[in-house]
């Protein structure tokens, strides 16, 4: 039962099909989640004691439970409370909200090394706080952790994986689909893990040349 | 002290955990006046500035900008009410700050610095702003500078972007720290060349500076600070002719000394071996 | 939908057991991952483009592409090598390697984010670059290391649940086996999630500690600057 | 309104199945196949359900799916045993999932005896992992040294590639599973011998929900039918080459739903 | 230039990306004497000293300390040797570089600073170090001062933190960065005094700085930089008193009319409205 090339060649079109269903939920995942997690970020800024203290215990949750379980969540135990989600509402949902919490504690790390001086030039200005946030933290900010807020898509992307256990059939099902009929495992996973290289060199490839950009503009 | 003062401290205080940066500091600057404020290290000049904008919330007193209480307001009866972030933000625009770290936005371009700020605060249209932003660079001799970046302009680029930006929001009164510290010494005159040309307007300014010199030439008064509060003041030339305290003839002859080099050696050094 | 709580307190020493392990390998491969993650993160700043392009080509591929088939190639991999291992053993090494990719772009960021002048103040007296990074660059760099350490380290602790996929005997594998007699997938979930969370609680706490112990300095000079505490800070209390 | 009525006023049927079991349901083509996907369409007919919208997920989902109520029964094969039995409703019998040995081609394990000292593996939480382990108990009570190691893994493809690297000796699987494989890679897998169910119960069946007994014995009564008109042995000889008996009772152990 | 030279470059050459930031410089120093280095920004001061530290390598040229060849040896029959990481770092400690931005290590304090490197670099015993560093820091006014962290010390305080640290190596050569640029004016005079004092002491110097006054009063010879070579120098007094060059002349114009302000009004602004 070696290493069969010629079959990992020809399941490599059907992976990368199998592949748009991942990359199509991450991106509507990694667009919900800056967004949720920046205004997460401000919510938290405004250290009003009562609203930071729940989102500290739904934090410590949302780091120290699995994904899977997140994501189970989501989907089978929702519904006992009268939310009934389709597969994919519920899997953008839960991986969107746990990506949201990452998110945030990166920006938590990233404004510490914001040097405090042009903010104090904006309020001298007269600047309103919402236009602070909005035209002075957050682009130095965005700019500040983008390696890190990259590092987090290739997460979201490989956590996409998870959704096949609520019915999404992705690159990861399909790959055990292929597996359990043609009893070769190894082979499909490594056509798995090709697809996934792929797709994240691409964006990590992308974050870089943004990166690059940024840095003609740099502080 | 020609007319109405354009800004009025009366009686401020701060305090950081112990160090009293502000103790009872009062002056007024009418309007038309530029005013130099010296002294020494730790005095309490930058705390003064960032208290007069709000940057630093004083513990005590009072100020008013032209007319209009800022911050904090005396009612009748020795009530006395804190303004709203919203009224403070209003009166903000009056009072233009240039920062010793001059602060720009890293992230926008020279002009993008001097535009954004009015039609955020102000309203102004864009076109209105630009033109606007664009004829300060201009007649600051930035005008082939306007597209770039902050990283990318000379010191004395710099500075004169940050001013433009203060000035860009009319304000009634300008406020300098310390603006030749951080630049190189051939960039120095540059930079005071501005500052003489806005006092020529008639702009009322507060600059916070060690350049004497300047102080002397341009300034009309100098305020001589230490240990948070006023001193000695008087009509520039004479206070530093004839300093009246003894703190303000020591802290001179210091600032003045340092063409030359002090001749005593007061440090005894190990020999090399 | 029923909750059974009757089948926890049957079970509770199979997960308990399991938990253990988790523990245990979670601390093994933190520390063997940090270590590998460290030696990657000074190739990568080397000069030289050669051991740059090796460390990049290590982080790229370890960081991109799922757990679970670094895993898999590591655990069906050895053997056709002919090299066999216990099977909790290549578990943990694997999840070192892939946490050590992790780690070493942290540690990569951490040194470069450093003024430069440090290291070069160091060398300039004549310290060797490795005496420069341990007396100077390793003390300072610390500090910023903690919070994405700790992030990455408890994302670990959880992908650690992958191994009950080559037999490794950790919480997972045994809720599984919970699961597979009981049939009670919800009894059993609550009772994962809970365990996870303790454990996870129990490191962020460590983190905390560790962060308290060698970030007090910076957190005292952010909350002196009244807009920083404003803007550039989530934590702190608000001032007055 | 009960799950089989409701099934029978929309003419529509949701179903959860993982896909990752060949010869019963796998993938080929694109398509959901094989042995239980041939008396789903059975039961699909006879139900009068117009539509069938079959799930595939992995085992993780398949519990928690039916008892969230995002599917209606899992058409999946299910091992029958004890304490499940308690909190699903199991269908008739669809297969007998005969435990049995498998090696590589060329071992020398005949016999059960063989076993002892061997690396076996199984499915974790599968019908066959008790049987495996009664048999390691059992080897030792004979005095044997029993086995050196039992691996359980969470598929079983992957305990085929273990076997196949060597990693473990033999793997204990329903006859079923096995037959298909060894057809399939005759030069690398060999079927070894037949052990004692004594560990436990192993027919094969759906399961539903605990309160959808309706539907149970509904589906049941078609696999009867089935089974008695001879269509289930077809399709039994069409997927694994021989045929089986199916129980009509004591399938079920006591205290069962 | 009375005895052997103690530092010699030779044709040293720097290219950044097409800037030329070293253009065959050639400089010798004596034993204790001390040089001055002035030039506009951008010229290459800094970039030199950190050639001369091996903290850059340069493209070409030669450097010797003390007659041995440092970086790079020229061998007979012209080949050139690049020498080991292990003997650049040999010779590392006898050459005292202050930074300048001083790069004290801030986990550190003020006497582990200096006793850190004596321990790691020359093992040194811990004890032997430590009566080493305390007495340096004694003699540099700062013994109260031993056990603070940089932040806690004041600007002149960190400056003389950082001479005593290259001090305690013993090295044959001090190279100091524009040593009071980053300080505050009542600063400058405590650290002119210290290096004066240091001089005094017959240790060689080379010292890039702005201070005028400072090269003239100390130094024994001051050498005018301009992109990236020396193009004028002599004893310091007559270089600054007679420049030969027009580019020395108008520097000196530049940097010596900074204490008055330009009368003429070059930039014209809006006038307040
Ligand atoms: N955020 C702060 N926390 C604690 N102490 C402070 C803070 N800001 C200023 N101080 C202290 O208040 C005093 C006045 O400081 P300030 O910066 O106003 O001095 P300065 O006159 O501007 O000095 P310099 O000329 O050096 O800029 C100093 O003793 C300083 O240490
Ligand atoms: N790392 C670098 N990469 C690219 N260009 C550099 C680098 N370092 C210096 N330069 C360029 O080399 C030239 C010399 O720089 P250097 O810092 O030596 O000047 P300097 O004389 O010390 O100036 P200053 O008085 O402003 O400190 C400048 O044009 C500078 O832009
Ligand atoms: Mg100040
Ligand atoms: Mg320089």
């Amino acid at each position: 039962m070696g290493f069969k090339f010629e079959y990992l060649l020809s399941i490599l079109p059907d992976l990368a099909l199998a592949a748009l269903v991942n990359v199509r939920l991450a991106a509507v995942i990694i667009a919900i989640a800056l967004m949720l997690g920046t205004m997460l970020t401000v919510l938290r800024s405004l250290k009003l004691r009562p609203v930071n203290a729940v989102v500290a215990i739904v934090i410590s949750f949302v780091r120290g439970t699995p994904l899977l379980i997140q994501i189970f969540i989501a989907y089978y135990v929702l519904p006992a409370v009268g939310l009934d989600l389709t597969p994919e509402v519920a899997g953008i949902a839960a991986i969107s909200f746990n990506s949201m919490v990452f998110v945030s504690e990166s920006m938590r790390g990233g404004l510490a090394s914001i040097d405090p001086g042009p903010l104090e030039a904006a309020t001298a200005l007269g600047l309103r706080p919402p236009v602070i946030w909005w035209k002075v933290v957050l682009p130095q900010l965005f700019r500040r952790i983008a390696p890190v807020l990259i590092n987090e898509a290739t997460i979201v992307v490989k956590g996409t994986a998870l959704l096949s256990v609520i019915t999404v059939v992705d690159v990861l099902r399909t790959a055990q689909q292929m597996a359990s009929s043609s009893y070769r495992p190894f082979e499909t996973l490594v056509g798995a893990a090709l697809v996934f290289l792929v797709v994240n060199l691409a964006i990590s490839l992308a974050g870089k040349t943004a990166e690059a950009r940024f840095a003609a503009t740099r502080m | 002290m020609t007319a109405q003062p354009i800004l009025r401290v009366s009686a401020l205080s701060k305090e950081f955990r112990g160090t009293r940066a502000l103790n009872e500091f009062y002056l007024d600057v009418a309007e038309g006046e530029i005013v130099a404020l010296i002294g020494p290290s730790g005095c309490g000049k930058s705390t003064l500035l960032r208290c007069l904008t709000w940057l630093e919330q004083p513990d005590d007193g009072f100020i008013e900008v032209a007319g209009r209480p800022f911050g904090r307001a005396l009612m009748p009866r020795g009530v006395v009410r804190r303004q709203s972030r919203r009224e403070i933000d209003a009166l903000r625009p009056k009072i233009g700050l240039v920062f010793q770290q001059l602060n720009l936005w890293p992230h926008l371009t020279a002009l993008e610095n001097v535009v954004r700020p009015q039609t955020v605060v102000l309203g102004r249209a864009r076109a209105e702003a630009t033109r606007r932003a664009d004829e300060l660079l201009g007649r600051l001799g930035l005008a082939d500078r306007a597209g770039r970046y902050p990283h990318a302009l000379s010191g004395g680029q710099k500075q004169r972007v940050a001013i433009a930006r203060a000035l860009a929001m009319e304000p009634a009164l300008m406020l300098f720290d310390e603006p030749t510290s951080a630049l190189d010494p051939e960039l120095v005159g540059e930079v005071l060349t501005v500052l003489k040309s806005l006092a020529a307007t008639g702009m009322t300014m507060l600059v916070v500076t060690h350049e004497i010199g300047f102080a002397v030439n341009v300034a009309d008064r100098i305020a001589f600070m230490d240990a948070g509060a006023v001193i000695e003041e008087g009509p520039a030339r004479e206070v530093v002719a004839n300093p009246r305290t003894p703190r303000l003839r020591s802290f001179l002859d210091l600032v003045l000394d340092r063409a030359q080099v002090p001749s005593g050696e007061t440090l005894a050094l190990p020999q090399t071996e | 939908m029923r909750f059974d709580a009757s089948i926890l307190v049957d079970y509770w020493p199979l997960l308990a057991e399991g938990a253990w392990l988790t523990l245990r390998i979670t601390i093994a491969a933190f520390a063997l991952g940090y270590l590998a993650g460290i030696a990657v993160a000074l190739l990568a700043i080397l000069p030289g483009r050669l051991p740059r392009l090796m460390a990049s080509v290590y982080i790229e591929t370890l960081r991109n592409i799922p757990f679970i088939i670094i895993l898999f190639v590591v655990y069906y991999g050895l053997p056709f090598s002919g090299v066999r291992l216990p099977a909790t053993l290549v578990g943990t090494a694997a999840l070192a390697l892939f946490a050590s990719a992790y780690y070493a772009e942290i540690v990569r960021a951490a040194i470069l984010a450093l003024p430069r002048g440090q290291f070069e103040s160091a060398r300039v007296v004549g310290m060797s670059p490795a005496q420069a990074m341990w007396h100077v660059v390793a003390p300072q760099v610390l500090r910023t290391l903690v919070p994405p350490s700790t992030n990455m380290t408890l994302t670990m602790m959880k992908e650690s649940a992958v191994l009950s996929s080559v037999t490794v005997p950790e919480l997972t594998y045994q809720s599984l086996i919970v699961q597979g007699n009981t049939f009670a997938p919800f009894e059993v979930f609550a009772a994962v999630a809970a365990i996870y969370w303790l454990i996870a609680i129990g490191i962020a706490e460590a983190s905390r500690r560790l962060e308290r112990r060698v970030g007090a300095a910076q957190a005292a000079s952010v909350s002196a600057n009244p807009i920083a505490a404003r803007y550039l800070s989530l934590d702190a209390r608000r001032p007055s | 309104e009960t799950t089989l009525e409701k099934i029978r006023r929309t003419g529509e049927l949701t179903v959860g199945t993982e896909a990752a079991f060949p010869p019963f349901e796998f993938v080929k083509d694109g398509k959901i196949v094989g042995y239980g996907s041939d008396i789903l369409a059975e039961v699909v007919k006879e139900l009068g359900v117009k539509k069938l919208n079959q799930l595939d997920l992995p085992w993780q989902g398949i519990l928690p799916g039916v008892l969230a109520g995002k599917f209606d029964f899992v058409a999946t094969t299910v091992g029958i045993n004890e304490e499940r039995a308690k909190r699903y409703a199991y269908t008739m019998p669809i297969a007998d999932g005969m435990p049995y040995a498998m090696k590589r081609k060329g071992d020398a394990i005949t016999k059960i005896e063989d076993l002892n000292g061997k690396v076996v593996g199984t499915q974790l939480a599968s019908s066959t992992e008790p049987v495996a382990r009664a048999l390691d108990a059992k080897l030792k009570a004979a005095g044997g040294p029993g086995f050196k190691e039992l691996k359980l893994f969470t598929a079983f493809p992957e305990s085929y590639v273990a076997l196949a690297n060597g990693e473990i000796d033999a793997v204990i699987q329903s006859l079923p599973s096995l037959a298909v494989l060894v057809k399939e890679k005759p030069d690398i897998f060999e079927l070894a011998m037949p052990t004692s169910k004594d560990g436990g119960f192993t027919y094969l069946a759906w399961v539903t929900r605990p309160d959808d007994k309706e539907l149970r014995d509904a589906i049941s009564g078609v696999i009867r039918k089935m089974r008695d008109d001879g269509r289930l042995a077809a399709l039994q000889e069409k997927w694994f080459g021989f045929a089986m008996t199916i129980p009509d009772e004591g399938y079920l152990p006591p205290g069962a739903m």
